[in-house]
């Protein structure tokens, strides 16, 4: 037994051990030009933290959402005076702890835009009065207090700060330099998007449901990549991307170790992406979570993982591709094939978006799989594109409402043309955006994808990729054919006027789906501009 | 671009160059009718009638005033052009073709005039009734005009709609719409052999017209000789009524009278043996033999059957549709003879044109004056009623049955002596079957004289379909006069056609080969004659010398029942074509609902029901959530560990 | 930029319905003003097909009229467009329908709550997407304008369709939008062919491409020309790929559906001319036996399913399934006769099959079914509405004189060199053609007058009379329903196309001289010489 | 005595947890075997940081730990608040999200 499991794992190289050498230690003055974007958002979110504690309740609203927009601002302002002097190489910064390179900044960029849509989403009033937010998260759900504070029009405005955490975790997600600062970005974004999920001011149950399974789920996929980052670390003697690429080249530590910890890395990785089958909990959590946080999640999330994703990949496992290769075909095969089956006959608007984003999830995984710069930038340029549709999705499922909040059933969508036909309009285009339809960002999206991949050899792929996209297609325009050619519901849902928050945010999305569709030319330039460092 | 002419072909000059007007006046006429519409109800008669006379004058004129000893090509403009293939919109004017423009004028002037009297209790449609003839024989000369086989394609098909329009022009009744489809479908099955012709020739001569086809064929394989040759003999079959494509043409008989005269018995049902005659130069081949035999075997069959059936039939038209079939098998059998007959099928056709078109213009004259009444065995005695119709009719008849000196004789004896002369057995056989059909012909048209003219009159007391009584009368002028033209032609053509036309047609169809048989050429005349008579006799002696019953008498034997199911040719068709057609269509129907169709939703509802079910995975329930999860790490760790060590 | 001579008629042909459309959605309040608007900018399009028309010059170069800008630099991209003798054809065809197509309309009985402005505004931008289809000479491009010109028909007939318009809607859109993605693989992969093959930057340049990636080894070339075939085999459409389409034709609008026949499904065929044999020649000789096969299967198939029909529109689906069988037939034998034959055959289907479905319109607005079943002896009540009727069905059949016959004629005498045995079953397909038709004919014209749509219901189909012995029981005499013959607007749109199928049925020479270099053009392209050719009349390369 | 021993052990305190996960209905309890997978890992990390001869391995182990004390706030928070409605922490009754 032992001499087997000795074998198993340190076949090459069991000898005694070495004691361990004395760190060096020594604090350079940090560099902190290139992410001061990181930091005005985790800064901007303590204020905010401190707002809370401070400032009398009727306050906080308008304050957070200045300070978060301000923040967002600040962040891109900084960002966009990075950019003009970055080294094109890219940089580390905190201790080597970030990277700093121009995908990092592209996904920056991304993330920060997408989270100022979010947060136009989560700061709304105007659909719902109060905003989508319970007033109180400690109200136990079917109380009288309960009851009350739906009409009431106070909110849990920690949420404004929550989300400032997660995009911090977010960004530093994506421009980790080691696996332990990915591990901690990774619980720096999840936790705050557990508590967001369970704050909906309606449907508490739901919505305190959708929290549970995510964090649980959250969790459970956070130990597996934490057990994949000591299998590495095992393997590679160093957390370190750069470092585990280069052992990969020559370690004399069993290669077991690399690929189960690379296995339990990845796992970790697509759960966050919601990549099938990891994708359990995306479905009830995107029903369950109150809509902006769910239009939050979609977007960002899906930008930061694969930022994740794309940087492991190719930064640490190039040299392996050969091996895992295929079986990531298979992960995105089956992403792609649970995403378009089972959309097909969901009933509700957002189980069905949960659904769309699977199987966008397994388009972004091929091109994520593409090692090349055209994968690397055609992947960047595709969760741009979604982010933006998918934001703009959920701005738009906010605005359809009965007396009970949302109306998600598709049932109450039928002739939603009828009602108010510049909703139903946008909505189709979103929905022809999901599906690919040129001129749409989103088939420009699929376009350099596919591409990237059939440059890479890997035209099977991109033909089911193709089919499962026709399939797809059926449920987006299901929900066409229900808002135009059926006769609307006796007592369905009204059409809500938005705010001016909302407004924005909805138009933000479509504006940059029809022009991403139209002139894709420069976000394209954008997200080539350059690869990972230490590739 | 102009495709070049061949040996003993001029450009068309003087009167030969306004031949265009022969087709485009009874064209323009057509056009006014159809486009004018109700404007032009009550002049349209007279506008159709004069285009064709105008036409037949401009025949006349060109007959004469052309050396007919070449064969004349008018261009009138590119038509078709695409590389190899050009065809020309031209016109050939030689003897053949301006044989045939005579014809077709010249009985369609008549049948026009005719059809004034005969349409006038249908005045309301009757300057479309006109239109319809009118594009009839602008078709039917284009048909006999055009320069290549493709213009003749053209004016076979458009002779055919013209055809379909007028059997159905009582388009109310399902029956005369049913034969008009009949007519046009079994045309269309000739016209695929006709069009398969026509490519064969494309590929193997690189043209369709017929200067660069005939100057080609004469070293080309026997056996795309006989191909072409069959083929193109299909497309007689369809349009000329010959076996095994007959029944259209007696279903056909639904039209008005004017128009079977016309179209169904003197010009459009003749037009196979035109393209027999006009593919003469590939039908003499010496490789063409075989081809040749087919279409003396088809001509022989049909002779046999156009009497058969036309002794047992008891409709005045039909009978008269049945005898035409069996008369163009004689056309077709002497064209088949090759260069020893082409001249005397153009011949009978000729001659035949002018009595059958006086034999119809007799039945119609007569159904005219009997409420429509066809059934000859509601007929009889109309001799006294109606003297004008019945001479003519009886003068026509001579003709038919080969009396002595009157058309039919000359046309029909010559044909008899050319099929006696073939080599060995088969002159035997084919001039046994010519002349066993002469006596079936006398046979039956004596029994149809009989039962319509002589005897008693069966119809007083009748009543007719329509509930009303019978009053004969003779009929008003417009009808009497072609009539009477018709029969003067039906007892002189003969005579004088014989003497000329053979030489006449030399140029454009070759020589006469002279045969020798067995027996003289006096000889054949005279047992033809004697074998008619016999006919006739024995017509006279069931029908004449007893009363017949005004029912059809059912207690028959075998063949008179198998004669009065058009010999089952019907039948056969039903079951080999018909319903087996019908039940393919059915299933095919249902295999595209339920097979194609129902694959693709099928494969819809596969997805959807997978969906369905798979969707019930996702139960909800967060630890089987954490188990799917393990799972899949699960297999990706494993995946990866079998790829690396493997 | 660049541009050649006379590319603004291309760019307004692009051009001028897209702001009618827009113009015509801004007038959606008020029905006749949108209509006439329509009709107006319609009508301005088709004077200016007929000037690009003039202006073309059939022996000048290959591509004219041709103007173009970079779209995506990044993956040389450009919006690029001119056309060819066949593009221009079909572009002249286009512009002659749609105001027909408009003026058929006009009184059409819109579902409650639709207006006329939506409805014409669909169809002129439909009409600026299909041009655009066929003037684009980037594959990329094209394929956009391939895809894009989905939407606007899939509302056209989810919206203003009949009752089971949501599904016909939705299967038409993804069967076309499953061969659109399928394509997408090979579009894509020859812009990564072109790319190993120009060195880096690969092109979409439709005539770059033909010249770098023609050449490409026989097995990439057959999955390339497959991924090209499903989309067009799906548009044309082909067998077994058809049955979206008569679900399509019975469901949609009549307009829409002379649209979706006439010209949507050309781009299939277009295609195969276009794209499929150029880009693919060998692959292309390769698969030909797959194709004829499917093509004639088409004719047979078609046929036989139409005489089957008891719904006329679905019958006009089923008989242009066959046609499609010719046409197809045509351009894969690959003589010029054949191959000219089908382009004449795409201009003539749409001139024929276009007034088949305008007159069966017409039939069912007086009868409000499209059951054949519930017509019969119509012919008494509207001589005129059967005259164009058979007017149109003797097209349908390629009679002489119709100007479909010249294409028949051409496909089918072009194609017997090369592929006797198909040629000759497809020759057999003409029977059935006559079959369909005038059994339609019959059913719904001839005979007595009867049929729940004709008669009234207190007769119904039973006899006027019933005769019994002496006493005649007289039944209650069967009302004819007030059924009225053409009016002067129907004879306005009917007669254009009337003159026309006589017109080019005589004198075609206008059209085959268009196509006939384009056509030589594509067959050298193919690499295929004619296979009955003499020295003074043969096949042209440039 | 070789680390793989401890290897070993890790291996076998993940699977129970991650076993614990699946069997165990009350949402505490699941908890529980999470921070058990966790501390599973903090042994791999600390046996492979002596068996580099490094501290990484020991320092990454307390950033896990911080990790998990705040995931633990944030998830008592959560499961509190689902108890304090349900009166019940079983995870199995929080299945109205499905299909």
């Amino acid at each position: 037994m032992s001499v087997m499991s000795s074998a198993l794992f340190l076949a090459q190289g069991g000898g005694p051990l070495a004691p361990a050498p004395a760190p060096e230690f020594s604090i350079d003055p940090p560099a902190l030009t290139a992410v001061w974007p990181v930091l005005i958002v985790l800064g901007a979110a303590c204020v905010g933290v401190l707002f809370e504690a401070f400032l009398p309740r009727h306050q906080r609203w308008p304050a957070q959402v200045i300070l978060s927009l301000l923040a967002l601002a600040g962040a891109g302002v900084a960002l966009a005076t990075y950019l003009t002097d970055a080294p094109a190489g890219g940089e580390t910064a905190i201790f080597d702890a970030l990277v700093v390179d121009r995908p990092a900044l592209f996904l920056w960029g991304t993330l920060l835009a997408l989270a100022l849509g979010s947060v136009l989403l989560i700061a709304d009033r105007s659909v719902e009065p109060g905003g989508a937010f319970v007033a109180t998260a400690a109200i136990r759900p079917g109380t009288v207090q309960d009851r009350a504070q739906v009409t009431a029009t106070g909110m849990q405005t920690e949420v404004f700060p929550l989300t400032l955490f997660a995009l911090g975790g977010m960004m530093i997600f994506c421009a980790s330099n080691d696996l332990l600062t990915m591990f901690i970005a990774l619980e720096v974004l999840s936790l705050p998007l557990y508590l967001m999920c369970g704050l909906a001011r309606r449907r508490r149950l739901l919505s305190q449901e959708a929290a549970v399974k995510y964090f649980l789920l959250g969790a459970f996929a956070s130990a597996f990549f934490l057990y994949g980052v000591a299998l590495l670390y095992g393997y590679a003697g160093s957390v370190r991307l750069s470092e585990i690429s280069a052992a990969t080249a020559g370690s004399d530590r069993s290669d077991t170790l690399l690929f189960a910890g690379m296995g339990l890395l990845v796992v970790g990785l697509l759960f966050k992406a919601s990549v099938g089958p990891f994708h359990t909990w995306t479905p009830d959590v995107y029903q369950g979570a109150p809509t902006p946080i769910t239009a939050f999640m979609a977007a960002c999330t899906k930008v930061a993982a694969f930022g994740g994703i794309l940087r492991v990949l190719q930064v640490a496992f190039e040299s392996t591709s050969w091996e895992w290769r295929g079986v990531l075909w298979g992960v995105a095969i089956v992403s792609m094939v649970i995403g378009a089956i089972l959309g097909l006959t969901q009933t509700d608007v957002k189980r069905m978006i949960a659904y769309s984003s699977v199987a966008h999830a397994g388009f972004l995984l091929i091109g994520a799989i593409a090692l090349t710069e055209k994968g690397l930038s055609a992947t960047l340029f595709y969760l741009l594109t979604y982010g933006f549709t998918t934001l703009a999705a959920f701005g738009v499922v906010s605005l359809v409402r009965d007396g009970s909040g949302e109306a998600t059933h598709l049932s109450q969508w039928a002739g939603l043309a009828k009602r108010s036909p510049l909703v139903a309009g946008v909505f189709t285009f979103i929905l022809l955006a999901l599906a690919g339809i040129p001129l749409t960002s989103g088939f420009v999206g699929k376009f350099v994808v596919f591409e990237a991949a059939i440059d890479d050899g890997m035209a099977p792929l991109v033909v089911v990729a193709l089919i499962a996209s026709a399939v797809a297609a059926f449920f987006y325009l299901r929900v066409i054919v229900l808002m135009y050619f059926s006769e609307p519901a006796a007592d369905g849902p009204t059409v809500t006027v938005p705010g001016a928050f909302t407004t924005a945010a909805i138009t933000l999305g479509v504006l940059v789906t029809l022009l991403l569709g139209l002139a894709p030319s420069f976000a394209l330039d954008w997200a080539a501009g350059g690869v990972f460092a230490g590739r | 671009m102009t495709t070049t002419l061949a040996e003993g072909v001029v450009d068309a000059s003087g009167a030969a160059s306004a031949a265009w007007l022969l087709l485009a006046l009874p064209a323009l006429g057509a056009a006014v009718l159809l486009i004018g519409g109700r404007r032009t109800d009550k002049w349209g008669h007279l506008l159709g009638s004069g285009t064709v006379i105008a036409a037949f004058a401009l025949a006349v004129v060109t007959f004469f005033g052309t050396d007919f000893a070449q064969q004349h090509n008018l261009h009138l403009w590119d038509w078709i052009s695409v590389n190899q293939l050009v065809i020309d919109f031209g016109l050939r004017i030689d003897a053949l073709s301006i044989t045939f423009v005579l014809l077709i004028t010249g009985v369609g002037s008549l049948i026009h005039i005719y059809s004034i009297g005969y349409m006038n209790h249908e005045l309301r449609d009757r300057r479309r009734f006109f239109a319809y003839l009118n594009l009839f024989v602008s078709a039917m000369l284009l048909l006999v005009l055009g320069n290549s086989f493709v213009t003749l394609y053209f004016g076979w098909e458009g002779v055919g709609l013209a055809s379909y329009l007028l059997i159905g022009w009582y388009q109310g009744k399902d029956f005369a719409a049913t034969a008009a489809k009949k007519a046009f479908l079994m045309n269309r099955v000739g016209d695929v052999g006709l069009a398969l012709a026509i490519f064969l020739m494309f590929k193997n001569f690189g043209s369709t017209q017929y200067t660069e086809v005939f100057a080609a064929v004469g070293d080309a394989p026997t056996g795309l000789i006989v191909a072409i040759g069959l083929l193109l003999l299909l497309g007689a079959c369809g349009k000329s009524g010959q076996f095994p494509l007959q029944a259209w043409l007696p279903d056909a008989m639904a039209g008005p009278t004017p128009v079977s005269a016309l179209i169904h018995a003197a010009t459009m049902v003749t037009a196979g043996v035109y393209l027999i005659a006009r593919s003469s130069p590939i039908y003499s081949l010496p490789q063409a033999a075989d081809a040749r035999l087919v279409v003396m075997i088809i001509g022989a069959v049909t002779i046999l059957i156009g009497c058969v059936i036309g002794c047992a039939y008891d409709d005045f038209k039909k009978v008269l549709a049945y005898s035409t079939v069996s008369q163009i098998g004689y056309m077709i059998l002497a064209v088949g003879l090759g260069p020893a007959g082409y001249a005397f099928g153009i011949l009978h056709l000729i001659t035949h044109g002018f009595f059958k078109a006086g034999l119809f213009l007799g039945a119609g004259s007569v159904m005219h004056a009997m409420n429509d009444e066809g059934d000859i065995r509601r007929l009889g005695g109309l001799w006294k009623k109606m003297p004008i119709t019945f001479w003519t009719w009886t003068l026509g008849y001579l003709a038919l049955i080969g009396f002595p000196f009157l058309s039919g004789f000359f046309s029909k004896d010559e044909i008899i002596n050319a099929a006696l002369g073939q080599e060995g057995p088969r002159g035997w056989i084919f001039g046994g079957v010519a002349l066993l059909g002469a006596g079936l012909t006398a046979f039956y048209m004596t029994r149809l004289l009989i039962l319509v003219f002589l005897g008693k009159a069966r119809w007083t007391g009748l009543k007719s379909a329509d509930g009303k009584d019978y009053h004969p009368h003779e009929s008003p002028t417009t009808m009497t006069v072609p009539m009477i033209i018709l029969a003067v032609g039906s007892v002189a053509g003969g005579f004088i056609l014989s003497m000329v036309l053979p030489d006449f047609l030399v140029p454009a169809i070759g020589e006469v080969q002279e045969t020798h048989g067995a027996l003289s050429h006096t000889m054949v005349g005279i047992l033809a004659v004697a074998i008619s008579a016999i006919g006739a006799g024995i017509a006279y002696l069931i029908f004449g010398r007893s009363e017949q019953p005004v029912e059809r008498p059912q207690r028959v034997t075998f063949a008179v029942r198998a004669a009065r199911a058009d010999l089952f040719g019907n039948h056969l068709n039903e079951a080999l074509f018909a319903r087996p057609g019908t039940w393919l269509t059915r299933a095919l129907v249902y295999v595209d609902n339920r097979g194609v169709d129902g694959l693709v939703n099928g494969i819809a509802a596969g997805l959807g029901g997978s969906s369905g079910r798979l969707r019930r995975t996702q139960t909800g329930f967060v630890r089987s959530y954490a188990l799917s999860m393990l799972g899949g790490s699960i297999l990706v760790v494993a995946a990866l560990l079998v790829v690396r060590f493997a | 930029m660049t541009s050649s001579s006379n590319s603004w008629l291309l760019a307004a042909l692009l051009l001028l319905p897209l702001v009618g459309a827009a113009v015509v959605t801004g007038l959606r309040g008020n029905d006749r003003v949108a209509k006439l608007t329509a009709l107006g900018f319609s009508l301005a399009e088709f004077a200016l097909a007929i000037g690009a028309w003039i202006a073309y010059a059939p022996d000048g170069a290959r591509i004219q009229q041709h103007f173009s800008f970079d779209w995506i630099p990044a993956f040389g991209v450009h919006i690029s467009f001119g056309v060819d003798g066949i593009a221009l054809v079909m572009i002249a065809v286009i512009g002659l329908l749609v105001p027909l197509v408009i003026g058929a309309g006009w009184a059409e009985k819109l579902p409650e709550g639709r207006t006329a402005g939506g409805f014409f505004a669909l169809i002129l931008l439909e009409q600026a997407l299909t041009v655009g289809v066929f003037a684009a000479t980037d594959v990329f491009l094209f394929y956009v304008l391939f895809e894009i010109m989905l939407i606007p028909m899939y509302f056209l007939i989810g919206s203003y369709g009949g009752a089971r318009r949501q599904y016909a809607a939705v299967k038409f859109f993804l069967y076309s939008f499953l061969g659109g993605l399928i394509m997408l693989a090979s579009v894509i992969a020859l812009y990564v062919m072109s790319a190993d093959e120009l060195g880096g930057q690969g092109t979409f340049d439709w005539a770059t491409l033909v010249q770098t990636v023609s050449d490409a080894p026989l097995s990439t070339q057959i999955w390339l020309f497959l991924g090209f075939f499903i989309a067009f085999a799906i548009k044309a459409p082909l067998v077994p790929l058809h049955t979206w389409l008569p679900d399509a034709t019975a469901e949609a609008p009549i307009g829409v559906a002379v649209l979706l026949v006439g010209i949507l499904d050309k781009v299939g065929t277009f295609g195969f001319l276009r794209y499929l044999l150029p880009l693919f020649p060998a692959a292309s000789e390769a698969l030909t036996p797959l194709v004829l096969v499917l093509a004639v299967a088409g004719v047979i198939y078609g046929s036989l399913l139409a005489v089957g029909q008891s719904d006329m529109k679905r019958f006009v689906a089923y008989v242009s399934i066959a046609h499609f069988g010719f046409i197809a037939l045509g351009i894969f034998a690959f003589s010029s006769q054949a191959m000219t034959g089908s382009v004449t055959y795409m201009v003539n289907h749409s001139i024929a099959t276009g007034m088949l479905i305008l007159v069966i319109g017409m039939v069912i607005a007086r009868g409000g079914s499209s059951r054949i079943a519930d017509y019969g002896g119509m012919a008494k009540l509207t001589p005129l509405l059967a005259g164009t009727l058979l007017i149109a069905g003797l097209a349908s059949l390629s009679l002489p004189g119709t100007s479909s016959f010249i294409s028949e004629f051409l496909v089918l005498v072009g194609s017997y060199p090369n592929a006797p045995v198909y040629t000759i079953i497809a020759t057999v397909g003409m029977v059935f053609a006559a079959l369909y038709v005038l059994w339609l004919y019959q059913r719904i014209m001839q005979g007595p007058l009867r049929g729940a749509a004709l008669v009234g219901a207190t007769g119904g189909a039973a006899p006027a009379t019933v005769e019994g012995g002496g006493g005649v029981a007289v039944a209650t005499e069967p009302e004819t329903k007030k059924i009225l013959d053409l009016n002067s607007r129907e004879k306005w749109v009917l007669a254009p196309l009337v003159l026309l199928i006589v017109g080019l049925g005589l004198y075609p020479k206008p059209v085959l001289a268009t196509v006939q270099p384009s056509v030589d053009a594509t067959m050298c392209a193919a690499g295929q010489t004619d296979p009955v050719q003499s020295a003074e009349r043969q096949l042209q390369c440039p | 005595m070789t680390p793989t021993y401890y290897l070993l052990l890790s291996a076998l305190l993940f699977t129970i947890g991650a076993v614990g996960v699946l069997v165990r209905r009350n949402a505490i309890v699941v908890f529980m075997c999470i921070e058990l997978m966790l501390n599973a890992v903090n042994l791999t990390l600390v046996t492979f940081a002596r068996l580099n001869g490094d501290l990484h391995g020991q320092v990454m182990g307390f950033f896990v730990m911080v990790v998990a004390a705040a995931e633990v706030v944030v998830g008592l928070a959560i499961i509190l608040s689902i108890f304090r409605t349900r009166r019940t922490a079983s995870v199995d009754d929080s299945n109205l999200l499905k299909y």
